[in-house]
């Protein structure tokens, strides 16, 4: 047989894996340093190589490194065990999916940051496929760059598509959408009806238990309890171990690395409940609390303390986070980060389908703007992240398609000023396309952001009024009135 | 048409203001979802939320932002300044993102003095369906409440049958507009529809009527060629203009401020009036805010460029409508693939400076469509 | 016989005068602030190198952005959009040609043909004028020098300078910042060029372009751009025998023409 | 206490000279090629006009895009915190500056005491930017100067529609063809520029008492409609706004 180079970003990214499959952790720990100099990966690869294999961070990224290659190879080798390919928004809990022994699960936003953080061109190619189709510019990047390497045709296949974003986001759901259209493949529909009242949750049980009939048919497999039961277990497990890397957050100053916020939602929105994810969010905990004890901090000292409202920017090779802790800039996780996990109970099928059903429920998205008020709980939630982590600001990086978060955002900033006194940063920028506002542009921002508006909330004021009174200079120009 | 023009060139129009010093209540809505049944029922009159093609936004770019649709963002900026002063209240339904952000900004700067929230279900099933009936069932509540008196079954069911007929009517006029020598231009069968969306239902009818008596044996210039137009929002009365300027009349349309409000409605057996309402509304929603039935809309633009024998489809949706610029490409590969040509545009809601190079683009269309020259 | 054609754009106008399908006279000059005046003097021009008056042109088409006004003026009997204008010349230039990019002062166009030059698909920009003609028109000035200088200087560059903004405006700016900031002019150059060409690309996947283009408007003539297409799509870029500012008038008056035979 | 402020913003750079809270002199020169030795050249004048001499300065203060680029510079102030400065130290009562630069519109709200309680900056849209105004008034053979007598002809503003500046150049071709008289097309030139400005200022709500500082705050054809549309009460900037974060820069030379 011949071999051909993979030219679609899941190709790509899983033939990158094999070798972090293969290789011992041990070894990964010594070669994975090496392989940032190296010239075996392209450059950009490297650069992401380099964020990953930091000190404070590493033994962390190689769990979520092999956490990746068993979920992306498992994909890649679905067929040939007579296994299905589904793909599923980052906003669906993939553990459902772990739960059937013949599907396999893929997110199309985790591919796109994992693509555009470690493939030469960043997953433009793809993005040029979906404009070459005629899909309009004003789409989510997030999933147009994965979803355009498969329309592309030369790329991995899904068998079937769950849409969980009718309700929380239009540009995500259409997309979807199309691609099954285009495939010709299956969509299974988890609604979210735009309802705070208990009604709408209680429909939502409802779409959620026929879900799993619609899958059980398409796979030709009965959920099996006991199979759904260990995973709902590890699931809890990982749930714990949120909460612990949660409180940890709210030590100053803080133990958990920049990186981590991208770590804990990648492992949400992939293997949740699989042994990959627990020993993933093991090593963060871990990491953590030898931090903590060690009052370790990569500056020389905490400046702020830094929530994202919603996403942050993701095209930087993860050379963002790192930024930001050089600063002395602590990232306490973005809006991906607040999906708010619960312990499911795992007394009975139903109150396992039903916890399931909570944790869809509670994503990020389908929760905040796919409320009956776009801003309503979105505002609860960062209030709520702020109070208990500390954050002494937010930032809303304005992704550029995001058209609901954008829509309420200035009554969020309005309604955190009123409600906890905590300015918000409002940017311009996409978070996974490079060339749509420079990275330069947004670091300038955000540093005139903390040194006047954070930095110099307490302490540090330069009070130029009081000053001027104190130099008694005479009366200022007259007000007109307009 | 003047009486027409009368009730669709403004938004208080004087029959708007004669209907209000009468007494009359005046409820706002933004989408073609909301069964204006039940408010007429309860004898307020309706009122769809439109911008006549104004661009102005510097209010409403304080609240929305410069990536949230620029009809959205226009309607926002007369609701903030004044314009729409003469609504007593909002029914707010879950159309799309932009809307529910254009609402919700709304609300928040300056309220409402009376908000309904119709939750209206994205995929249609016994369960939404059930959903939906409990939704309408509080929404003629919210009706009751806000009147102070019961709306009752029968008030309900003669809005529901005065509606039916209008519906028909409305085809009636829109088959003078399909037919081999069409009666009205496609800018005229905007217009007549923007009245409907603006004025009480016996005053329409009677326009309605007197349009279909007028249009009937009335022959417009032969076109150059005989198009559809469909895609967002729009009650862009001066695109449609400038579309037919350069010779391509649109002698039908697949837009919610067009046959989509009443192409397919047929009336409903007799359920409750809210179980009727759900079948009518749910089962009838042609617009891709609804998922998984492409082909129902797919279906409704295939028929709609026989019926009306059209040389070409324009497909257009404003910057930043997400469900009509992905659904616009489905449809345009679905007509192609059947060799019906296709011209995408997208556009700036009101931007007249964009005119220009849509004349040009649709000139080339017909140049394409036709011979070529 | 004699037939005409008259492209007046939003930056320059040009008059074609054709005989048996031969070019016999053609102008090109920039645009007056009124398109009836560009258009007769440019006719103007045109005429008087053939040698012939106003009365011996037996049909004219008119197209450009205004090509509406110059119909009404009387000095075409039809106006036809410069987007089959465009198509046809390119065809009549060279009839195995099926694809035409090109690039005006604020509009670029990519345009398929069939067998007989009859116009089937198009794009046009819609919202953006980064990679029309204005685009390098505006950066040559910031460089500070001409628009024809630009290609031969952008070819020299060895490391071409990233433009990270969409927007005409904002490039100026980079390009300034760039420029305070000591980067060679021929580096700044090839950056604009390579950001120019992504610009017209992205526009052009939209009709999947055949591997055999020809490249009009005045952007044809910027050694650099074209290369940079060359690049990106994989395609030859076919210069047109013509000067590719003209293709436009050129296909309205054999449009014209052919108006009259049929 | 002497101190240089020099703003380099994306268009011009701009040097004042400073005893305390009193100018002694200004300089603004549009930035090039070189632009190494036209600071040299611009601080060194501006200096000359102060009739001070060079070693009298005791602090430089460099701020704006290219701040880095300054030669001798002593310390470098974002232009938040120097836009703040000015308009605080010399407006008492103002809430809100609105600094309209060379590409960018930036809303900066401050406190009683003349710190940034928040700002937000509008750098997607060039059509309310300097450079934009300046590009459009090019095209109507005016130099930025001269808007101010032109529009005073106006009878009827023109409606500019179109969101990208380079379209709303084409969009004013066509309202001169069409007839319209440039005071005219200017004037709607100045109102599209100031909407931008109107709804970046409306940002943090009902502005209360704000002044518009940056290069464009000069045009007053453009800050009459701000002032209109623009809820709450204006005040003017002392000097030449376009010197204001030059000014704040100098303020600063001695807080930190």
């Amino acid at each position: 047989m011949k071999m051909k180079m993979p030219t679609g970003l899941f190709d790509k990214l899983s033939s990158q894996l094999l070798v972090i499959e293969l290789l011992p952790r041990p070894v990964l720990k010594v070669v994975g340093p090496l392989l940032v100099p190296l010239k075996i990966m392209p450059e950009d690869g490297r650069s992401a190589a380099k964020a990953l294999m930091a000190p404070h961070v590493r033994d962390a990224s190689i769990e979520f490194l092999k956490m990746a290659a068993e979920w992306m190879l498992a994909a890649k080798r679905a067929r040939k065990r007579g296994e299905k390919v589904i793909l599923v928004p980052f906003n669906f809990p993939s553990e459902l999916i772990h739960a059937f022994t013949k599907a396999r699960p893929l997110t199309s936003e985790v591919l796109t940051t994992l693509g555009v953080s470690a493939l030469p061109g960043q997953g433009e190619d793809y993005w040029n496929v979906a404009m070459g189709l005629g899909l309009p510019d004003h789409l989510c990047s997030a999933n147009t760059i994965e979803l355009g390497s498969i329309l592309s045709g030369d790329d991995l296949k899904p068998d079937a598509i769950i849409q969980s974003a009718p309700g929380g986001c239009d540009v995500n759901s259409k997309i979807h959408e199309f691609v099954a259209h285009y495939l010709d493949i299956p969509q299974f529909f988890l609604q979210k009806p735009t309802d705070d009242s208990g009604r709408g949750r209680e429909w939502y049980g409802k779409y959620m238990k026929s879900l799993v009939a619609q899958l059980e048919e398409f796979l030709g497999e009965k959920l099996d309890e006991g199979r759904l039961r260990a995973v709902m277990e590890k699931a809890n497990r990982c749930t714990e171990l949120y909460y612990e890397l949660w409180d940890l957050q709210k030590a100053v100053p803080s133990p958990v690395p920049n990186l981590f916020s991208l770590l804990i939602y990648g492992t949400r929105f992939t293997m949740w409940g699989t042994d990959a994810a627990v020993r993933t969010m093991e090593a963060m905990v871990k990491i953590g609390k030898e931090r903590l004890a060690k009052r370790e901090y990569p500056a020389p000292a905490e400046v702020a303390r830094c929530l994202w409202a919603y996403t942050s920017y993701y095209y930087d090779f993860f050379g963002f986070f790192n930024w930001m802790e050089d600063k002395g800039y602590s990232h306490l996780g973005d809006g991906l980060d607040l999906f708010f996990p619960k312990l499911v109970d795992t007394a009975s099928m139903d109150s396992m389908l039903e916890g399931i059903a909570e944790a869809a429920w509670n994503m990020p998205m389908t929760r905040q703007v796919g409320g009956e008020s776009m801003s309503g709980s979105w505002t609860e939630d960062v209030v709520h992240a702020v109070k208990e982590l500390g954050a002494d600001c937010v930032i809303y990086c304005g992704h550029h398609s995001c058209k609901q978060t954008w829509s309420v955002a200035s009554i969020l900033r309005s309604e955190l000023q009123k409600r906890t006194g905590t300015p918000m940063l409002m940017l311009q920028g996409d978070s996974w396309i490079k060339n749509m506002t420079p990275m330069s542009v947004l670091q300038e921002q955000i540093e005139e952001f903390i040194s006047n508006v954070v930095a110099k909330k307490d302490g540090k004021k330069r009070k130029i009024r009081r000053r001027k009174k104190a130099d008694g200079a005479e009366q200022s120009a007259e007000a007109e009135m307009a | 048409m003047d009486e027409i023009r009368k009730l669709s060139g403004a938004l208080e129009t004087d029959h708007v203001r004669k209907w209000k010093a009468g007494g009359g209540k005046v409820l706002g809505y933004t989408c073609i979802a909301t069964p204006v049944e039940l408010v007429a029922a309860a004898g307020v009159l309706p009122y769809r939320v439109r911008a006549l093609g104004s661009a102005q936004t510097e209010i409403a770019d304080a609240h929305l932002s410069r990536f949230n649709c620029s009809f959205c963002r226009s309607c926002l900026q007369l609701g903030l300044d004044g314009s729409y002063d003469f609504l007593d209240g909002m029914i707010e339904t879950n159309g799309c993102d932009h809307l529910r952000g254009m609402i919700e900004n709304w609300k928040y700067a300056k309220g409402f003095g009376f908000f309904h929230y119709l939750r209206v279900p994205q995929i249609v099933d016994k369960d939404s369906f059930a959903f939906f009936v409990d939704e309408l069932k509080l929404m003629r509540r919210a009706m009751s409440d806000f009147i102070g008196a019961e709306v009752d079954d029968d008030a309900v069911r003669a809005e529901i049958e005065r509606q039916e007929r209008i519906r028909g009517k409305l085809r009636r006029l829109y088959s003078i507009r399909e037919r081999e020598r069409p009666g009205l231009t496609g800018a005229e069968a905007l217009e007549v529809f923007l009245a409907a969306t603006a004025s009480t239902t016996d005053v329409f009818e009677a326009e309605l009527d007197r349009i279909i008596r007028e249009r009937e044996g009335h022959e417009v210039p032969a076109p150059r060629a005989r198009l559809v137009l469909g895609g967002s929002a729009t009650d862009e009365v001066d695109f449609v203009r400038e579309i037919e300027d350069v010779g391509g009349l649109v002698v039908t349309d697949m837009l919610c401020f067009g046959s989509r409000a009443f192409w397919t409605r047929e009336l409903p057996q007799q359920g409750s009036p809210e179980e009727d309402l759900a079948r009518l509304y749910l089962g009838n929603q042609i617009c891709p805010r609804m998922f998984d039935e492409f082909h129902k809309r797919r279906d409704f633009i295939f028929s709609a460029v026989e019926r009306a024998r059209a040389d070409g489809v324009v497909l257009v949706h404003n910057k930043f409508c997400d469900i009509h610029g992905v659904d616009n490409v489905q449809l345009r590969m679905a007509l192609e693939k059947k060799g019906v040509p296709v011209l995408q545009l997208e556009k700036e809601y009101g931007a007249r400076a964009d005119l220009g190079r849509i004349r040009t683009r649709v000139q080339a269309f017909l140049e394409r469509i036709g011979d070529a020259k | 016989m004699y037939y005409a054609g008259i492209d007046i754009g939003s930056l320059t106008a040009e008059a074609v005068i054709v005989k048996d399908g031969k070019v016999v006279a053609a102008r090109i000059m920039n645009v007056f602030p009124n398109p009836v005046d560009s258009a007769r003097e440019v006719m103007g021009r045109a005429l008087k190198s053939a040698g012939i008056g106003a009365g011996d042109i037996s049909s004219a088409i008119s197209t450009g952005y205004g090509r509406d006004q110059v119909q009404a003026a009387g000095m075409a009997q039809e106006n036809v959009s410069e987007i089959s204008c465009h198509g046809y010349g390119a065809f009549c230039v060279d009839p195995s040609v099926r694809t035409v990019i090109d690039i005006g002062g604020q509009d670029a166009k990519v345009i398929k043909m069939d067998g007989s030059g009859k116009l089937m698909n198009f794009v046009m920009n819609d919202k953006c004028a980064a990679g029309t003609g204005h685009f390098l028109e505006v950066m040559s000035r910031t460089l500070g020098v001409g628009l024809e200088e630009l290609g031969p200087l952008a070819l020299e560059s060895k490391k071409p300078v990233l433009m990270s903004n969409r927007c005409t405006i904002y490039v100026e700016t980079e390009v300034i910042h760039y420029l305070q900031r000591g980067v060679s002019r021929k580096d700044v150059a090839a950056g604009i060029s390579r950001a120019m060409a992504e610009r017209v690309v992205a526009l052009a996947r939209r009709v999947r372009p055949e591997p055999k283009v020809m490249l009009t408007g005045g952007v044809a003539k910027n050694t650099a751009v074209r290369a940079e297409l060359e690049k990106i799509l994989g395609a030859r870029m076919e210069r047109p025998s013509l000067d590719p500012q003209l293709i436009g008038a050129y296909g309205a008056a054999m449009l014209a023409a052919k108006g009259a035979a049929s | 206490m002497i101190a240089i402020g020099c703003d380099v913003g994306s268009l011009f750079a701009k040097a004042v000279v400073m005893d305390g809270d009193k100018l002694l002199a200004s300089r603004i020169a549009r930035t090039t090629g070189n632009v190494a030795s036209e600071l040299e050249d611009l601080l060194s004048a501006v200096v000359s006009d102060a009739g001070a001499s060079r070693n009298k300065v005791e602090r430089l203060v460099a701020t704006g895009a290219g701040a880095d680029l300054v030669p001798g510079a002593d310390l470098c102030e974002d232009g938040v915190a120097c836009v703040a400065a000015a308009a605080a130290y010399y407006l008492p009562d103002v809430q809100l500056a609105i600094d309209i630069g060379g590409q960018s519109i930036t809303a900066l709200l401050l406190d009683p005491d003349g710190d940034v309680v928040n700002f937000m900056r509008n750098d997607k849209c060039a059509s309310g930017s300097g450079r934009f105004l300046e590009m459009m008034s090019e095209k109507l053979n005016l130099d930025v100067s001269e808007v101010d007598r032109e529009t005073a002809a106006a009878k009827g503003p023109v409606e500019l529609t179109a969101q990208c500046g380079v379209f709303a150049e084409s969009e004013v071709i066509t309202h001169v063809n069409a007839g319209a008289s440039r005071p005219d097309v200017m004037a709607g030139v100045c109102a599209a520029v100031a909407k931008i400005v109107v709804a970046q200022g409306r940002r943090f709500g009902s502005a209360g008492h704000y002044t518009l500082t940056g290069g464009v705050a000069r045009t007053q054809a453009v800050t009459r409609i701000i002032r209109q549309k623009l809820p709450g009460t204006f005040h003017q900037f002392p000097f030449d706004p376009q010197l204001a974060a030059a000014i704040g820069a100098a303020l600063l030379a001695d807080t930190d």
